[in-house]
């Protein structure tokens, strides 16, 4: 996508922002850090936009959406849904934010790349729809689509939620499966799912950083830090201790879950986090109708909701399986 | 120095296992290289090195310290350490195993700390040399040699080849209990280890400069302006803590079950926001000074402390696990930049 | 029962105040028995239950929970349980998911006058979760040993 | 195998004085019925209740007092709570002794000691005091400025009262905040008392106290013309281990637990501000 | 530390026979805090609270854990004991090992274990409890009655004449409901109307009570003692302050084809109208529906006849607010819809007809001036089949209600004796299941129905009825004679199911109060509270409860109009202390709570914090109103911070409680 970072400059060059939210250069081609540039030379010398530009923008601007004045900030298709929830849980102050919204073609991620065996990657170039790998040790071309992240290879929706402006087309609702990894667990027997589940949450080292990168996890104090909660505990135990931080984080975050997918991208473990969160989502779709978090300012999330004619609890694996 | 075909691997790895417990880097169900137990049939991993750290195994995630039961107005202790078994550690490379030296001066100083201590006693390390560094490398700028690591044991996987020379005394011994290991040349790995060392100066971060780190710097880096920037996107997690090798801050805490209590010890990170936290007040109350401890701890505290040595072993983990791609490169070629 | 004679399962009854509570003494008063190896825990309305309790219990060594309220419609809150069934609906299924066996948890309307009801299910839900064997899928296994 | 230094070892709260409303006095013996350990004036020790918490608590007591340790603390948070709470013959735990201590038989013999104190920050100093006496002979005057909120907060007043004040070359000035209808002696800030004091310059002043007070009386002493490299202070932050491992109380390069937390203000002054 | 006091009671032997009490108080003494454990007889005697207190004082306590009965019988008691002991009375718990332990267990280790571990969860939550003030709020001092028959008649009549305001809502244009449509009544017979419409004057003359005709209750909100009522006036086009009920244009009207709903649409009547002579208030009411002015916009003939020019065409709805300290729900009774059943013919012949038809072709203002015609032809029936149970005491499956409708048994023999005395040539045969006669008079009646009017009461059920030749062909069973009958009637009446109002079930939606199946409201308890409701505040009168005859509905409407009287007669209520309380310092502000919460008692507020470095942060944090809230919890469960807690119930009791069990 061209002009994004001219977009940064054209913004705080005209002082209609005072700062900007995007992304900054690194030591390598890959690792760009998210930033707030307040100056036009600072733009021009660090601002990256490129297809490693994954994370998610938005948890930021709770803070810099109460920091004074106005600030800009490039969001994704994915990242506009957590901008909206966050605001309808009124932790950013949408007044004081320009959305710029930024159409996107999916971002590649750099486990992703080295899971192909690939290592030592020098740099990443996109050559007719394919990525042309340097490493010191030769290269090689991966699809695209190889080297997306979890959360890109299972886009929801091109579709923006917000934008106060836009950069490329408004896109629409995609389905590229993303409940299908959930569905094929559904379809294990309980041994099965049991031992799965085991297998990938036993490597859990709660390191925090699913919960501290979660747009929905934006809590002033984590019940799994408040001594008062009677939860806390920053170890990760012998089995339960893991699946307890998981399921209770999963089920605060149920209904407002946007499925932005930074859980599973940060995981330095390689959890497949998203399956919990999905599966929330899926069992909420199919139980009390299509719902998408952060599609809109209105709609009630539907665990704050209810009808008088609801599924009973006994009927949810059933239902809400749908196996 | 000896040697083993690459093939043979299986019968010298039983022949470890049938004295000690012996982990080896293997790949876990994500495709990651994790140290684990090895049972027949567990290959060894191709990937550089583990998604965590070795320190793992001499400082466990979460260990017991003791018990105590509530009777009535007394207390009884409990002891709930348990020896372990001897175990033989295969595969450390030289930057993990240089942090070995590390977690040794600050668990092995007075007072010493018995349970890594014990850890450490039992375990046999066998290093591997590195042949494919990542991008990620920056071990040669913290002195470690890729080629020639440390440990009781070093090995080099040569064309099909591993090339085995004991270090210690311990590594004698577990050397002459495995007679599948025949003599070859002593000079066997030089070649290999050439072209690693030039490998390792082509390395991107191969020329990092630590000049403006180490001790006697705190005042001059304290108070740089640049903590700022460098911090405000750090979510807090404690990631880069727990991939390190060399972090090793603990809590102690405790759980209860009504009549019994058992006093455990677990990984803590300077990262997180309520480590320092009293009820008192905060002695770093923003994610700006955890993030300045943290850093300045690995590069001028611990120098200062401990005759020069960086807290850092150039492992590059955290630079490849940051989500937000912050990480100890950045900040010493951010502050490495004195201010005109 | 057949099933392991020795072995009783902890069952955690969590009981609206309203309604199954009072449907618990009426089973009291009536003499229905069931199972001493059910204990309840008295909570202001079925919508107070936190799943975190519900793991607590699990974690702490539970072997079956079983949340009662009052029938849908009849809350002497209004709304309550009907927020409890989304909460326990989506929670039960995500237990289903990670493999914890389903029928350890159970959600059941017991009104106050449904004495014979309570007590009914409180047998059923006991023999159910015996026939099922201790809970090790969710048990933190520091409280053992 | 030896002992690892986390693991406490069991003590006796043999007995429990209310000092204050909110400070009491706790007695400890081993479960031998003997003192714990020895340790030098200004060190610290690991109490815990398991299963509310462990935290580190200065000891009051003297070493020459051969029978028990002793510990001043103030209610302000769990542990401390609990403590309260007790009654004695309850068994808690206990480990130690940690901390530098102060330079009692070194820097501080054969000099003229001016200690001041506020509210509980009086505990501390109390060990060394005690200390002092007992070896009265190898130190010069003793002054003791100590101030709290009111005269109810005053600890250890009647032993202030009925010891200390009457001992030859020991001079006490109490202060306390406000106006009280008992109270005939000063009233006032701690600060502002040690400059209508105006105490020699060659004394070697020990302080202990809230953070406002440390601030604004030091001010005062170098107002007064005292050096730095002659006050020593003793300091507080979290801890968990107590063996400079954990990683939580250091400040630059030191470890409180380890190398304080006794410090002179001019190593202070080395540290970063970070306290 | 705490220090708790336990006390374990023997309920004499109802505990102490499957409970080894002395085993319990041993094994609690040894729990963490309990510096104390006793056990004795009974805990509840005057003795046995001597002892708490004594102990209470003696000892210092902190807390108490008694282990009894459950919490619902005595916790009220033991609250105050220990409130006696100058002990907060929420340092109080109770472990039910009587309901919930001994009686139900027979194995004495057994329960005996159950109890010391119910005893252990008791001590776990007491160790965290806190002392809390109930909050007071108070009593706005007047009343609501919503429905105005009979039962809301002498409910308010009662407050009334207390002293107190009250007003009452009505949906149709006049009070009286079903009784102004009844002719005479069992088992005086003595005339409905007669000794209703002077209570329904006495309603409009009391210058205490407000009566608010064709309206209903919109919204609610608030709790016992303000209560916020809306109450929607529906728009009657006739000003009620002008209107002098002179009836001029409801016989000038030109649209006559109305059906009469008074008259059960038996006859017809203008679309202007006053339902009858003795209607309270007597004010004219334009149906809407009907009305050419109002729809069409031609015609005005009543507004050009009306003298006090009361009409108006274009009123509209009016919303009206008010407060209340009680409200009395009296929405009464229908009887079941018929046209389901066929077999009976009543969609296919007019002179099938309901009993509450019947009685209007019985009365003298009713369509027939009160000489009882067929519909049909307008002729005399000559036989007359009353049919019983009519969609009451069904099969769960089936398509008619399971209760017993109360009042049909004696209502049929009324008719039955009526027709007899009336028209001594008709027969009269009655089908029924059971004859039902328990009440003053009742059976005596009955007989006399029997014995004295000749009535043939055949125990049986009527199969069928086929309309043939201007004939009704009933088809029966005698139960007692094993025989089928076949019967050719003139007129068969049903005795249709009563049912609650369908406004009834909107109307506990918005009162919080609850509703069994049928949709009859709740009691607080079925025996020992029958007139209020579980929610507090609000209070049942009438057939809204349950079926009910004349006597008993006055009777209950007299109760519950004894209870408003002493609520009302109080300044201020003691709230509920336990309610939701948040962490400011954890609260999100993200509204989560809010929306859960079905009082409204939750709003934001912005506020400063301190942040780091001497920085104020200006945070949006949860606010609860202590006297709004009612304890359920949901919002505990919404907040994903855990900034909200539930004062008493807090997630550290429960999951201490939690802990205890399963240790």
């Amino acid at each position: 996508m061209q002009g994004v970072k001219e977009k940064a400059i054209e913004l705080l060059r005209s002082k209609s922002v005072d700062r900007v939210v995007g992304w900054k250069a690194g030591e390598f081609f890959y690792d760009l850090t998210p930033a707030v540039f307040t100056s036009v030379p600072e733009v021009e010398q660090s601002f990256v936009w490129s297809v490693f530009c994954a994370a998610n923008l938005s948890k930021y601007l709770i803070a810099e959406s109460r920091r004074g004045g106005k600030v800009a900030a490039f969001l994704k298709p994915c990242d506009t849904y957590s901008f909206v929830q966050l605001v309808k849980e009124h932790r950013i102050l949408r007044e004081n934010v320009h959305v710029v919204g930024v159409q996107c073609a999916g971002m590649c991620d750099m486990e992703t790349i080295r899971s192909h065996g690939l290592s030592a990657v020098t740099s990443v170039a996109e050559q007719d729809g394919a990525l042309r790998v340097e490493t010191l040790y030769g290269a090689r071309t991966l699809d695209r689509k190889d080297a997306l992240g979890e959360k890109c290879r299972t886009c929801k929706s091109k579709k923006l939620a917000v934008y106060d402006e836009l950069l490329g087309e408004q896109g629409c609702d995609e389905d590229n499966g993303r409940f299908l990894e959930v569905a094929r667990i559904e379809a294990m027997t309980p041994e099965e799912r049991f031992a799965f589940w085991r297998g990938e949450l036993s490597r859990c080292i709660r390191c925090n950083a699913c919960r501290n990168v979660c747009p929905a996890c934006s809590c002033e104090t984590c019940v799994f830090d408040n001594p008062d909660s009677g939860l806390r505990n920053k170890a990760a135990a012998d089995a339960f201790e893991e699946n307890l931080f998981h399921i209770i984080r999963a089920f605060h975050v149920a209904s407002r879950c946007t499925d932005c997918g930074e859980c599973t991208r940060v995981c330095p473990q390689h959890i497949p986090l998203h399956l919990l969160n999905r599966k929330f989502i899926k069992d909420i779709n199919g139980l009390y109708g299509p719902y998408q978090a952060g599609a809109d300012f209105d709609t009630k999330p539907p665990l704050m909701d209810f009808t008088l004619h609801d599924p009973e609890p006994s009927q949810a694996a059933v239902r809400g399986g749908g196996v | 120095m000896k040697q083993i075909a690459k093939t043979e691997l299986d019968t010298l790895f039983a022949a470890i296992t049938a004295e000690q417990k012996l982990y080896i880097p293997a790949d876990d169900s994500a495709g990651q290289a994790q140290f684990t137990l090895w049972r027949p049939g567990l290959a060894l991993s191709g990937r550089l090195n583990t998604a965590r750290s070795a320190k793992d195994l001499f400082f466990p995630q979460v260990e017991n310290l003791v018990g105590f039961r509530m009777h009535a107005g007394a207390i009884e202790r409990v002891e709930t350490r348990e020896e372990p078994e001897d175990f033989v550690i295969f595969g450390v490379r030289a930057c993990d195993c240089r942090s070995f030296s590390i977690l040794d001066r600050v668990f092995l100083s007075e007072p010493v700390d018995t349970f890594y201590q014990m850890r450490r006693a039992h375990a046999t390390v066998v290093t591997l040399a590195c042949t494919r560094p990542e991008e990620t490398c920056f071990c040669a700028a913290m002195g470690v040699d890729a080629a020639d690591p440390a440990g009781d044991v070093t090995c080099w996987l040569e064309d099909g080849t591993l090339l085995w020379r004991a270090n210690t005394e311990k590594g004698e011994a577990l050397t002459e209990k495995l007679p599948m290991l025949r003599p070859c040349p002593a000079d066997a790995a030089d070649a290999q280890q050439a072209r690693t060392r030039a490998l390792m100066q082509k390395l991107p971060l191969a020329k990092l400069d630590l000049s403006a780190f180490g001790a006697g710097k705190t005042r001059a880096l304290f108070d740089r302006p640049e903590w700022a920037s460098l911090s405000e996107a750090c979510l807090g997690c404690g990631t880069c803590t727990f991939v390190c090798p060399t972090c090793q801050c603990y809590d102690v805490e405790e759980f209860r079950d009504g009549s019994s209590v058992r006093r455990f010890r677990c990984w803590d990170s300077c990262m997180y926001s309520d480590f320092t936290k009293m009820s008192a007040g905060q002695p770093r109350p923003t994610q700006r000074e955890r993030f300045r401890q943290r850093f300045l701890h690995k590069l001028v505290y611990f120098p200062e402390n401990n005759d020069g040595v960086f807290g850092c072993v150039g492992c590059g983990r955290c630079l490849a696990k940051c989500p937000i791609h912050m990480n100890i490169v950045k900040v010493i070629k951010t502050l490495g930049v004195t201010h005109a | 029962m057949q099933v392991n004679s020795e072995w009783k399962p902890t069952i955690v009854a969590f009981c609206c105040n309203w309604c199954s509570y009072a449907g618990a003494d009426l089973s009291g008063t009536n003499r229905l028995s069931y199972p001493a190896n059910v204990r309840i825990i008295r909570i202001p309305c079925s919508c107070r239950l936190n799943p975190m309790f519900i793991l607590r219990a699990f974690q702490r060594g539970a072997d079956g929970v079983i949340l009662c309220g009052c029938h849908p419609g009849d809350c002497r809150y209004t709304t309550g349980n009907y927020y409890a069934r989304r909460r326990m609906t989506l929670l039960f299924s995500m237990l289903d998911y990670l493999g914890i066996e389903r029928a350890r948890t159970r959600v059941e309307w017991v009104s106050a006058a449904e004495g014979a009801k309570f007590a009914a299910t409180m047998n059923d839900f006991v023999q159910t979760v015996t026939a099922l064997g201790e809970n090790r899928r969710l048990e933190d296994l520091r409280c053992k040993a | 195998m030896k002992q690892d230094p986390l693991i406490p070892e069991i003590g006796v709260v043999t007995d429990i004085r209310t000092d204050t409303p909110d400070v009491k006095t706790f007695r400890v013996v081993g479960l031998d019925g003997k003192k714990p350990f020895t340790h030098i004036p200004g060190q610290c020790a690991m109490l815990s209740v398991p299963g509310v918490g462990e935290a580190l608590f200065s000891i009051t007591s003297s070493p020459t007092q051969t029978e028990y340790l002793e510990f001043s603390i103030k209610k302000c948070g769990c542990v401390t709570d609990w403590l309260h709470a007790m009654e004695p013959g309850r068994q808690i735990t206990i480990r130690g002794p940690y901390g530098n201590g102060f330079p009692v038989d070194t820097d501080f013999a054969g000099k003229d000691l001016l200690f001041i104190a506020g509210g509980i920050g009086l505990a501390p100093l109390h060990s060394v005091i005690n200390y002092c006496r007992h070896y009265r002979s190898r130190y010069g005057a003793i002054d003791i400025v100590y101030g709290s909120r009111s005269m109810e907060d005053l600890v250890d007043y009647p032993e202030i009262l009925n010891e200390w004040s009457r001992e030859d070359g020991i001079r006490v000035h109490l202060t306390i905040d406000r106006e009280q209808p008992e109270w005939d002696g000063h009233v006032g800030f701690v600060p502002n008392y040690v400059r209508e004091l105006a105490p020699d310059t060659a004394r070697t002043v020990v302080m202990c106290g809230p953070p406002v007070m440390i601030k604004f009386t030091l001010a005062a002493l170098m107002d007064l013309g005292f050096d730095r490299t002659s006050i020593y202070t003793t300091m507080e932050l979290r801890m968990k281990c107590a063996l400079g491992k954990c990683g939580r109380c250091n400040i630059g390069t030191k470890y409180v637990c380890k190398d304080g937390p006794v410090f002179r203000f001019d190593q202070l002054d080395e540290l970063p501000d970070e306290y | 530390m705490q220090r708790i006091g336990v006390f374990v009671c023997w309920c004499g032997t109802n505990i102490a026979a499957t409970v080894d009490v002395q085993a319990v108080s041993d094994a609690l003494a040894k729990e963490p805090g309990v510096v104390l454990s006793a056990n004795y007889q009974y805990m509840c005697s005057q003795t046995g609270q001597d002892l708490i207190e004594t102990a209470i004082r003696e000892h210092a306590l902190t807390g108490v854990v008694i282990c009894s009965c459950s919490p619902r019988m005595h916790e009220q008691t033991f609250r105050k004991t220990v409130a006696r002991a100058g002990l907060n009375p929420y340092l109080l718990e109770i472990a039910n090992i009587r309901e919930q332990c001994s009686w139900i267990h027979k194995d004495r280790a057994q329960a005996t274990e159950k109890a010391i571990i119910l005893g252990r969860a008791a001590i776990a939550k007491v160790q965290l409890n806190t002392p809390l003030q109930a909050g007071q709020s108070p009593v706005t001092k007047r009343a609501l009655v919503i429905g105005g028959g009979i039962a809301g008649i002498q409910t308010a009549l009662d407050i009334a004449e207390a002293g107190f305001a009250v007003d009452i809502v009505e949906k149709q244009p006049t009070i009286g409901g079903k009784m102004t449509q009844l002719d005479k009544t069992f088992p005086t017979l003595d005339c409905a109307a007669c000794i209703l419409t002077p209570k329904m004057v006495d309603c409009a003359q009391n210058e205490k009570i407000r009566i608010f005709s064709y309206s209903e209750v919109e919204a609610v909100s608030g709790f016992v003692g303000s209560f916020r009522v809306t109450i929607r006036k529906k728009a009657r086009y006739v000003r009620e302050d002008v209107c002098t009920g002179c009836g001029l244009c409801t016989e000038k009207c030109p649209q006559k084809k109305v059906p009469n709903a008074f008259n059960l649409g038996l006859d017809t009547r203008r679309a202007i109208y006053i339902p009858f002579a003795q209607a309270v208030p007597k004010v004219a009411v334009i149906d809407a529906d009907y009305c050419s002015m109002l729809k069409n916009g031609k015609c005005g003939v009543c507004a050009k006849v009306c003298a006090a020019g009361a009409i108006d065409y274009t009123q509209k709805d009016e919303l009206v607010e008010c407060e209340y300290g009680a409200i009395v729900a009296a929405t009464g009774y229908n009887p079941i819809d018929l046209s389901g059943y066929d077999e009976f013919a009543y969609s296919r012949s007019p002179d099938v007809v309901s009993s509450l038809e019947f009685e209007r072709l019985m009365n003298a203002a009713g369509p027939t001036g009160g000489t009882l015609l067929r519909p049909s032809d307008k002729t005399h029936p000559k036989t007359i089949v009353f049919v019983q149970c009519v969609g009451s005491r069904c099969s769960a499956e089936g398509k008619g209600k399971t209760y017993c409708s109360k009042i049909c048994c004696m209502y049929t023999a009324k008719h039955a004796m009526l027709c007899r005395e009336k028209y001594p040539d008709t027969d009269v045969y009655v089908f029924y299941i059971d004859v039902r006669t328990p009440g003053k008079n009742f059976d005596e009646f009955y007989r006399r129905a029997v014995e004295e009017y000749g009535v043939h009461y055949i125990k049986g059920m009527v199969g069928k009825v086929s309309p043939e030749g201007g004939k009704l062909k009933v088809q029966a069973s005698d139960l007692l004679d094993g025989r089928q009958l076949h019967i050719d009637a003139d007129m068969v009446v049903l005795a249709a199911a009563i049912e609650p109002d369908k406004s009834a079930r909107p109307l506990a939606t918005m009162l919080t109060a609850s509703m069994d199946t049928n949709d009859f409201f709740t009691e607080a308890h079925p025996k020992l509270r029958p007139v209020e409701s579980p929610t507090a505040g609000v209070f049942l009168s009438g057939c809204c409860q349950g079926p009910k005859d004349i006597p008993e509905t006055v009777a209950q409407a007299s109760a519950a109009a004894s209870k408003v009287i002493g609520l009302l007669s109080k300044d201020s209520i003691v709230c509920n202390p336990c309610v939701a309380q948040p962490d400011e310092l954890m609260c999100n502000g993200c509204s989560s709570c809010e929306k859960v919460c079905p009082y409204g008692a939750i709003t934001y507020l912005d506020k400063e914090f301190r942040g780091p470095n001497r920085t104020t942060l200006l945070r949006r944090v949860a606010q609860v109103n202590p006297a709004v809230c009612q304890g359920c919890g949901a919002c505990t469960v919404a907040c994903p911070s855990g900034a909200m807690d539930l004062k008493g119930f807090s997630n550290r009791q429960i999951m201490a409680e939690v802990d205890a069990i399963c240790r």
